[in-house]
């Protein structure tokens, strides 16, 4: 075998001569930042022996966090003034969408730091290792929102995916962490060999793994029969569908949302979910966009799916952590209303719905970090009963979550439900779009019953002892933070929603093809 | 058309509409920042914003051109521009006098009942609930409508949950959900009709006038998309049989929730089916005016069965406001001048008389801590102001003329008796089981000796006097000289029938043209 | 059908030569599909990575057959020289080389319907597979893997052109694999403590 | 060279439907974790195969990135599983069910 | 003219007057403020009639509008008075016996602890009475119709703390309602019939309208005017209404409320005239509800429902007269009616007072002796009633049967056997309370132990309440003693004209005046006389022998001995049972449907909401048990989605 192939090194001098692509490095500038802060932070941390000021690490993070913001802002005005290119040998485009996800991806970083901080410490964590982590599964997520290739995707998903599962484990004394982990990680790893194998077929079928050569080939090539690259693309949804927790590849979530720090699964609710429609939307309404016709009714079947299941799993909970984590499968069921309408106006509308759904779902897992106080353990419906009568403005924060969550007017959760219901409709998909809303109905409830359980006193005299016995919640800075900015930013764009819905809208419609 | 588009008259001056919607919302923000502790300035602040907010409405009645049929003091800005959405507000003879309504109810409900609880949130909600109200009915935007008939269940559902009686969890989340469910067949037709409008080129608006001057539907879809706002209106109504929330609501909700639920927030419903119904879907409303004549007719019927057999006086009052409902819808669905001006008129009829039956009961409840109509007797006995006041009230609730309550029942049965004469027939019923149950639960509650726990309890308080006098006031008035409301609401309602006969094959019978009018 | 012939070689040898592939090909076939099934049914871990091993000599014979010479090198060198070996020192460092009671399963009709779910995938994805003719895509899209040109040269071009950006970025993944093993293998800090 | 690449990847859809299967019915997490490898194994023949069906290099690069996955996996897999079983030794798969529901 | 105005205005004023100071006048002031403000309201008529009488023959209707009142679509309606001859015969003896009535209330209900309250009730009532009858519209007219019946619910269940008279008022509203939806259903019909509801418009159109339209509008009007004066199948509200005060008993169910229906249809005479089958149906109804409640009349003991009966009986006669097209007789009756039943009512008020709430007659007896003046006026006003010659309800009466045998032989048939009957029981009644024995005497009161329990404030409206012989608990042991003089007044004036009242319209030569008042109103009411002279006599002579002979029968039969249990059968006492029949269908079938209804809306309407919030949480709770928690079961769940992808494939392939 050896000498096979030192006969083939003899006989190179018949190629033609190696030509390196160009690194446009300005096209990736926010991943870089990430990772560079990530290495940096290491080095920093593993030479410097004294214990740098509390909230050094998570500083430095938001920072780097902010940097990137302002990188992906910076290629959004880019794209904006001088349009979308691929880069480094077509495998990652700079265009609205993906500067649009950098943008989102780069607030979960700094909110998710925020919020980490005084969590880390609460549970004596505290530790470069996190934030490296944080930022390189961050980094990971960019690479999704910006891969124009699906071997760029799997590995944004595997760097992403990888450091989740170790993020996961972070809490080393509590069980249901590394339990989570396992699971995470078995599931994540089959799904992914999934995904490895549908990207696999699809070579096979169109002979490219390259987005845009794919969806030059299904341009201009008809397969008469291509069973092959059905079954390809269905891997694809198996593995894309894991990651945003789309019924039936949603089973890891609620166990690993739950088992997760709070924090990290803030983070995961966020980023992870975000990083998975980027890639699924561009997939599907770019690559795949002529097979509209093959995916939409499976993508409708499965937000369907997503919607019935979410919604009514989070109605049985107790334990909150596990009914967000429901909730959370029931909004990837909207964002997927939007891809099925398979209208440039859905996949605006997806975009809405994940802007939106991010800051309230970072604002709702702050306030659950907060309120699992040290142990992480506090997360049943009980330990929020009165809660507005002790921390009037946590529980008002959460209700404005809550309430957003449920689609109340006024709120950016309203307009993301009305966004994507308007593409359905648009689409006239009526029927998607009226089980959507009776989805919110069903959700509505198990909001409204924490927010009941939050509003009302404890009736029991021993579970007042308890709640007494218990030291008053504090509010950490970082968390005041991001409460504030997540609070303000459902409210305000609830009303102003002017803002916002350009911004998605334009992201989508600067999706490169 | 070209005459309510005429007919727009854009105020430049003063927002007066928009200073309506907002102003209780600015003061509830306002209280938010006042401590907690200070009650006291809460409540005057509380007081002094909804009466404002009255003063404006009052303010909008007087300057309201009382010939035009068109919508008045319009604002419009815009506000998503991508779904050509702009906050646009108008009022028209339908809407005045809701408006008029809702600024009159809400300082009566927040001076009347007392709340001993967190005074500070209750009347923070109260205040945002005003706003919301206003917004509803004054909103000539589809989605601004919405956003505000949505808006109205968050602090309905938290005044209901917070301050009402022992069921008050069930029943706020019952009222919310059903709630829900309903604007969630409304919300997808809402978006259907705009977007299946946008046929031939015409661009996307929510705009309630352009899209009702548009009819650009085809006779079938507009048939499902009517019925989808139906749905949602109908739960908000209630029109039976998606009533059940109702009873539920009012009886678990604090006095002042009940008084607006009944006064305002069941208005929403049909004047959604006024405004939207019938002026959106001309056609389609009067393909299926049989099929919501019907229920009307069962609601009113069975209402009013029900409500006989009710032991707690507010679900009575409750059921009866199902029973009334019907009427309005009926009158609604009658495509007659008459009916159609009864069922605006009985709208705000019905928020008088059954607010001021809801505030009486609160007053009775104060007093004797309990709704259960066989543990109070002799009532009238023990506190004879307050049951006379009651049996007014009770009177113009059955129908009594002289009393507002008559007014607008005979429009509306006169005027359904025009075009459906068997369901005014059946409706007519009605009238007679009201004068049952009411008088029923009249002599039960205030008749016979006053049992011990009945025989000491304070009659009215001069605060309480206060608070219904108002009411009682305008009850008698509509019910002597309904004409100055009348005609306001009039040009608006011949506006939308003759919009109706527009857009559709109906025609509004001249009544006497036909001699023989009974089939032989 | 698009079915990748080596224009270069003439017919004979080529029959010649598959009758020697189709031999090469049924005996790794054999030994992979063995491993497989071993490593899933045998009791002890051990045996499962062993087993392991043999599969991966197997596909990395199977490499070599389709002309993926250096691939098949860092198949035998990195599955199973690293990773099994991982393998197996795991299971020696927690000592869980127990037997594994694999008569039944404990959940009640997972194992009859994770068979019938893998028989039912199978068949469908060799009927999928058989009536859209395998691979119908664009011809050597990233360059030709055979013809002129030794397979490292040509895969090390495509890797630093085309996959460049891919290639950089698997330093990441190693990253987070270091840190991750190191976090996970650290002990907890209050471990003896109270949960 | 004659063969037929659908045998190949006729085999490699076995392998990976095997793989799958085992993870699906084996409860030691080091062997379900062995199984990912397997069907990992069977994406990389599929590659390969295409590979050289469609005369590609493309597909063998492809098999460099997963070769390097599953090393990045398979380090933090094991140690997961390592920080799991130092706390409860020989845990299986079907041991781990606090979380459900 | 103008004075028309103040008919109305005036009750309404004390009205108003009394909501607001009547607690500060307290007793007796106010109820002279009513008195007062219904007095001169007499004289607004008074003048207002005078100046009618001025009028030219032909012009003697005149409109008097107020304000509009609802102007929607084709739909004006004014609020305006129509003084008409008719309008103002019955204003006057409204005012006029309103007054007296008022006047007799001062006394009667002096003491009560609501002393002012009642005579806001009067005054309201008052108003509504005369809004009813001035009305130029049926709205108008169904103001005061409606009015009227609010006013006989506050009245009746005056003393709401007894359970019965609550029950009594309520029961007359919603009968009163049943009637009333004949009348708006008949207000529709007549919008779209004539396209006006104003009752000269309608008239004019009469004939444009079709003839099954005019039925239709006719009988819904008559069933309104069947509930409000108590006709067959809806009297059943009156004996029970028996229950509040006497002056209420007297004014609202005897000489004005219940005469309303007869007002409406003679209002609607010209309606009438157009269908004479549904005139024949009214003239049926009329005099079988004559004889049906007089044969009631004849077997109950309480003395006010005995003469309650009997105002339904003659409320028969009215609708039998207007039945024959006799629309004067029927006014004529209205009003002899009015003073005799008046006088009767008052005059037993006055014996329930002398004996301190004792209502059965068979507890009574000889009080002549005691109580000259009512037992004088009494005696009148029996033979009044009775159709004694020549007394006023002989006049009337034998006027109507005149007209009946013009219409129909037998209606003159049963009408003249109801007219013995009448005779008779009220023979029996003034026999068993003026004579014979003095039963109240006797010490057992074993049968009526509730009514001596009864915790009731009943009216002490006596001089001798100071000494305190009535507060002791209503001792029978108390000696019978007359009514003061506000009481007695008016029985001696109700029984003068009694006596007097038939020269209105008495049937000799030029000297009908009612008859030619009235013919002011229109064609109508102009009744032909169609019968001979000799014919008429005859039927006069005869039901006057009829006449006689039950009174001489009853008197003598009762006077001596006050127990004849085979002249008091039990379905007679039970008034043929018509009540429980109704308490059964209404109120036990009644309640039942609506109890079935509560039930559905709980179990099924409601039942489907809670039970698909019930399946959302099943299928929650068994979905859940999807998510097992092994990791497996999950992976299972995965391969089981790609498998179905792959499915998919197949299937979109065309597989």
């Amino acid at each position: 075998m050896i000498a096979a192939l030192l006969s083939q090194v003899a006989q190179n001098d018949q190629l033609p001569p190696l030509r390196v692509p160009q690194v446009e490095y300005k096209a990736m500038v926010p991943e870089l930042v990430l990772m560079g802060a990530a290495l940096l932070l290491l080095l920093i941390a593993s030479l410097n022996r004294r214990r740098p000021p509390v909230g050094s690490y998570a500083t430095f993070t938001a920072v780097a966090g902010v940097v990137a913001g302002v990188a992906s802002w910076q290629q959004w005005r880019d794209v904006a003034d001088h349009g979308a290119y691929r880069a480094v040998a077509n495998a990652i485009v700079v265009d609205g969408f993906s500067a649009f996800f950098l943008l989102l991806i780069s607030v979960t970083v700094v909110l998710g730091a925020l919020v980490s901080d005084s969590y880390l410490r609460r549970e004596e964590l505290d530790g470069p290792e996190f934030y490296v982590l944080l930022m390189l599964t961050a980094a990971g997520g960019m690479f999704m929102g910006a891969a124009n290739d699906l071997i760029v995707v799997f590995l944004g998903l595997e760097i992403l995916s990888i450091a989740l599962y170790v993020l996961t484990a972070f809490h080393r004394r509590r069980l249901e962490s590394q339990e989570a982990a396992m699971k995470y990680f078995l599931l994540g790893a089959f799904s992914s060999a999934l995904f490895l194998y549908g990207i696999a077929l699809v070579y096979g079928a169109t002979g490219s793994t390259n987005l845009v050569e794919i969806g030059a080939y299904l341009a201009q090539n008809v397969i008469v029969s291509n069973g092959l690259l059905l079954a390809g693309m269905g891997l694809l949804l198996v593995g894309l569908g894991f990651k945003v927790g789309a019924v039936p590849f949603h089973m890891w979530t609620p166990d690993v949302y739950q088992g997760a720090p709070t924090p990290v699964t803030g983070f995961m609710a966020a980023a992870s979910k975000a990083a998975g429609f980027a890639a699924l939307l561009r997939v599907f309404f770019t690559t795949f966009g002529l097979m509209r016709l093959d995916w939409q009714p499976v993508i409708w079947a499965v937000a369907v799916l997503t919607l019935v299941v979410g919604s009514t799993l989070a109605l049985v909970q107790s334990d909150i952590k596990r009914m967000l984590a429901y909730s959370s499968i029931s909004h990837a069921g909207y964002v997927l209303i939007g891809l099925q309408a398979g209208t440039s106006r859905g996949v605006a509308g997806s975009l809405y719905y994940l802007l939106a759904y991010t800051f309230m779902v970072l604002g709702s897992f702050a306030i659950v970090t907060l309120v699992g106080r040290r142990g992480d353990a506090l997360h049943d419906l009980d330990n929020y009963r009165g809660l507005a009568s002790r921390r009037p403005g946590l529980a008002l924060a959460f209700t404005v979550f809550l309430m957003a969550q449920a689609g109340i007017p006024f709120t950016t959760g309203f307009l993301a439900k009305f966004y994507v219901i308007t593409a359905a409709v648009q689409a006239h998909s009526y029927a998607i779009a009226l089980i959507g809303m009776l989805a919110a109905v069903v959700a509505a409830f198990f909001y409204l019953r924490v927010i009941v359980v939050m509003y009302t006193p404890t009736g029991d005299a021993d579970d007042d002892a308890e709640v007494a016995a218990l030291p008053r919640l504090r509010l950490p800075f970082g968390t005041g933070v991001v409460l504030a900015v997540t609070t303000a930013f459902t409210i305000a764009f609830g009303i102003v929603p002017q803002p916002m819905i350009d911004f998605a809208t334009e992201a989508s419609r600067r999706l490169l093809f | 058309m070209i005459a309510a588009a005429a007919a727009e008259a854009h105020n430049a001056g003063f927002p007066l509409l928009s200073a309506m919607v907002l102003l209780p919302i600015v003061v509830a923000a306002v209280i938010a920042l006042i401590p907690r502790n200070r009650t006291d300035i809460i409540k005057v602040v509380g007081l002094l914003g909804s009466v404002a907010t009255g003063i404006l409405t009052i303010v909008a009645l007087v300057d309201f051109d009382t010939h035009a049929a068109g919508f008045q003091f319009v604002t419009q800005h815009v506000w998503i521009k991508e779904f050509g959405v702009s906050w646009k507000l108008g009022l028209d003879g339908i809407s005045l006098f809701l408006v008029v309504l809702t600024g009159v109810l809400f300082p009566i409900a927040l001076a009347g009942p007392k709340v001993k609880r967190d005074v500070k949130s209750y009347i923070a909600w109260m205040l945002v609930l005003e706003g919301a109200c206003l917004g509803s009915f004054l909103a000539l935007d589809l989605l601004v409508f919405f956003l505000f008939f949505e808006l109205t269940l968050v602090p309905m559902y938290f005044i209901i949950a917070g301050w009402g009686y022992e069921n008050r969890v069930y029943a706020s989340l019952k009222f919310f959900l059903y709630t829900l469910f309903g604007s969630a067949f409304m919300l997808v037709g809402l978006v259907a009709l705009v977007f299946l409008s946008t046929k031939g080129g015409n661009p996307l608006t929510f705009d309630l006038v352009t899209l009702a001057d548009r009819q650009a539907l085809a006779a079938d879809t507009a048939r499902w998309i009517f019925l989808a706002f139906a749905i949602g209106f109908a739960v908000k109504v209630p029109l039976f049989p998606v009533h059940t929330w109702l009873p539920d609501a009012h009886t678990e909700a604090p006095t002042a929730g009940s008084v607006i639920l009944a006064g305002v927030l069941l208005k929403l419903g049909t004047y959604g089916l006024v405004r939207f119904g019938l002026y959106l879907f001309p056609k389609a409303s009067v393909d299926l005016a049989p099929l919501l004549l019907t229920l009307a007719v069962i609601g009113i019927t069975y209402g009013a069965l029900v409500a006989t057999v009710q032991r707690d006086l507010k679900r009575l009052v409750a059921y009866s406001s199902v029973a009334h409902l019907g009427f309005i819808v009926l009158g609604t669905f009658a495509f007659t001048s008459q009916g159609l001006s009864g069922g605006i008129l009985q709208m705000v009829n019905h928020g008088l008389s059954t607010g001021a039956l809801f505030l009486l009961v609160g007053m009775i409840y104060e007093r004797r801590h309990t709704r259960q109509i066989a543990e109070l007797n002799g009532l009238q006995k023990t506190m004879p102001v307050l049951a006379a006041v009651f049996m007014v009230v009770m009177l113009s609730s059955v129908g009594l003329p002289g009393l507002n309550g008559f007014v607008g029942e005979f429009l509306i049965l006169l005027g359904t008796f025009v075009t459906h004469r068997w369901w005014a027939v059946v409706a007519s019923t009605g009238v007679i089981l009201a004068a049952v149950y009411l008088l029923w639960a009249y002599q039960r509650v205030f008749h016979g000796e006053p049992s011990e726990e009945n025989r000491n309890l304070p009659d009215m308080t001069w605060r309480e006097r206060g608070v219904m006098l108002p009411l009682v006031g305008l009850i008698v008035f509509l019910g002597v000289y309904p004409k100055p409301v009348l005609d306001r609401i009039n040009p608006a309602v011949e506006h939308l029938i003759q919009h109706v006969q527009d857009h559709s094959d109906y025609r509004q019978p001249g009544v006497s043209a036909k001699h023989e009018v009974v089939d032989e | 059908m698009v079915l990748a012939m080596a224009p270069s070689l003439p017919g004979l040898l080529a029959a010649a030569t598959s009758k020697v592939d189709l031999l090469v090909f049924v005996a790794s076939a054999v030994i992979v599909l063995a491993g497989a099934i071993g490593v899933i049914v045998a009791r002890n871990p051990v045996h499962s990575a062993l087993m392991l091993v043999m599969t991966l000599f197997g596909i990395a014979v199977l490499f070599v057959a389709q002309e993926a010479h250096f691939l098949a090198a860092v198949q035998v060198i990195v599955y199973a020289g690293a990773i099994v070996v991982l393998f197996l020192f795991v299971i020696m460092l927690l000592g869980v080389d127990r037997q594994e009671a694999v008569d039944q399963d404990p959940l009640q009709g997972q194992r009859p319907t994770a068979i019938a779910l893998g028989i039912i995938a199978f068949a469908q994805l060799i009927i999928l597979g058989g009536t859209a003719n395998w691979a119908t895509g664009n011809l050597s899209t990233a360059g030709q893997a055979g013809g002129v040109g030794s397979n490292v040269e040509k895969l090390a071009r495509s890797i630093f052109t085309r996959y460049l950006l891919p290639f950089e970025i698997t330093s990441a993944l190693l990253v987070i694999a270091v840190i991750g093993a190191v976090v996970l293998a650290r002990k907890a800090p209050a471990e003896e403590g109270p949960v | 060279m004659s063969l037929g690449g659908e045998w190949y990847l006729a085999l490699a859809a076995a392998l990976f439907t095997i793989g799958a299967v085992g993870l699906l019915i084996r409860r030691n997490v080091l062997v379900m974790f062995m199984c990912v490898e397997l069907m990992l194994n069977a994406v990389n023949l599929t590659f390969v195969t295409f590979s050289r069906m469609l005369d590609d290099i493309g597909g063998q690069s492809l098999v460099f990135f997963v070769l390097v996955v599953a090393a990045a996996e398979v380090v933090v897999g094991l140690g997961i599983i390592v920080s799991i079983f130092r706390r409860r030794a020989a845990a299986t798969a079907d041991d781990l069910h606090i979380l459900k529901g | 003219m103008n004075a028309a105005y103040l008919i109305p205005a005036l009750p309404l004023l004390g009205f108003l007057g009394l909501v607001v100071f009547g607690k500060c006048l307290g007793d007796p002031l106010s109820g002279w403020l009513a008195t007062a403000a219904i007095g001169s309201s007499f004289v607004a008529s008074v003048v207002t009639f005078a100046s009618l009488v001025g009028h030219d023959e032909h012009h003697r209707s005149v409109t008097k509008s107020i304000f509009t009142w609802l102007d929607v679509g084709g739909l004006h309606v004014k609020a305006s008075l129509l003084v008409d001859p008719l309008s103002m015969t019955m204003c006057l003896f409204v005012t006029g016996v309103g007054t007296l009535i008022h006047l007799y209330a001062i006394g009667y209900m002096h003491g009560d602890s609501r002393y002012p309250r009642f005579f806001v009730y009067l005054n309201l009532f008052a108003f509504s009475m005369l809004m009813l009858v001035l009305g130029d519209n049926l709205l108008v007219t169904f103001l005061g119709w409606e009015g009227v019946g609010a006013c006989s619910y506050l009245l009746i269940s005056f003393w709401f703390e007894r359970e019965t008279a609550a029950s009594a008022g309520k029961k007359a509203f919603v009968t009163n309602r049943v009637g009333d939806f004949g009348f708006l259903i008949a207000t529709f019909l007549a919008f779209l019939a004539f396209g006006s509801i104003t009752y000269n418009d309608m008239f004019d159109k009469l004939h444009g309208a079709g003839h099954t339209t005019l039925v239709a509008i006719a009988l819904l009007l008559f069933l309104g005017a069947c509930g409000k004066s108590a006709q067959l199948p809806l009297y059943v509200w009156l004996p029970d209404a028996m229950e509040g005060p006497t002056p209420v008993s007297a004014l609202i169910h005897a000489a004005t409320m219940v005469t309303a229906g007869v007002y409406l249809m003679a209002r609607m005479s010209p309606l009438l005239h157009e269908v004479p089958t549904v005139a024949t149906v009214i003239a049926w109804v009329g005099v079988l509800t004559a004889l049906f409640a007089a044969t009631i009349a004849c077997a109950q003991d309480d003395i006010k429902k005995v003469l309650a009966y009997s105002t339904i009986s003659q409320l028969g006669y009215m609708f039998l007269a207007v039945g024959s097209g006799a629309y004067v007789a029927a006014i004529f009756h209205m009003v002899t009616h009015a003073f005799f039943k008046a006088l009767l009512f008052l005059g037993a008020g006055s014996v329930i007072h002398g004996l301190h709430e004792e209502q059965d007659m068979k507890r009574m007896g000889a009080l002549r002796k005691w109580m000259p003046v009512t037992s004088a006026t009494f005696i009148i006003g029996w033979l009044a009633i009775a159709g004694v010659p020549p007394f006023a309800g002989f006049w009337s009466k034998d006027e109507i049967l005149v007209a009946a045998y013009g219409k129909g032989k037998a209606l003159w048939l049963l009408g003249a056997l109801t007219a013995g009957l009448t005779a008779y029981y009220m023979a029996r009644q003034v026999a068993l309370v003026f004579f014979g024995k003095e039963r109240w005497r006797e010490a057992d009161h074993a049968g009526t132990p509730d009514k001596a329990e009864l915790t009731e404030p009943e009216p002490v409206a006596d001089d001798h309440a100071a000494d305190g012989h009535a507060a002791d608990g209503h001792g029978h042991s108390a000696e019978p003693h007359e009514a003061p003089w506000t009481m007695t007044a008016p029985l001696v004036v109700l029984a003068v004209l009694a006596v007097l009242g038939g020269v209105i319209n008495l049937p000799f030569g030029r000297s009908y005046l009612l008859e030619h008042w009235l013919g002011g109103v229109g064609e109508t009411f102009h009744h032909a006389a169609t019968l001979a002279s000799s014919t008429k006599v005859a039927l006069g002579a005869a039901v006057t022998a009829v006449v006689l002979i039950a009174t001489a029968v009853g008197f003598r039969l009762w006077s001596t001995r006050p127990e004849h249990p085979e002249l008091e059968p039990v379905v007679l006492k039970r008034a043929w049972g018509v009540d429980a029949l109704y308490s059964f269908i209404f109120g036990t079938g009644g309640g039942l449907v609506a109890a079935e209804a509560a039930a559905v809306d709980k179990a099924v309407i409601d039942g489907a909401v809670n039970g698909t919030g019930s399946a959302v949480r099943l299928g929650g709770t068994n979905l859940r048990k999807l998510q097992t928690g092994y990791v497996r079961n999950y992976a299972l769940g995965i391969g089981v989605g790609a498998v179905l992808l792959f499915g998919y494939a197949i299937v979109r392939m065309g597989l």
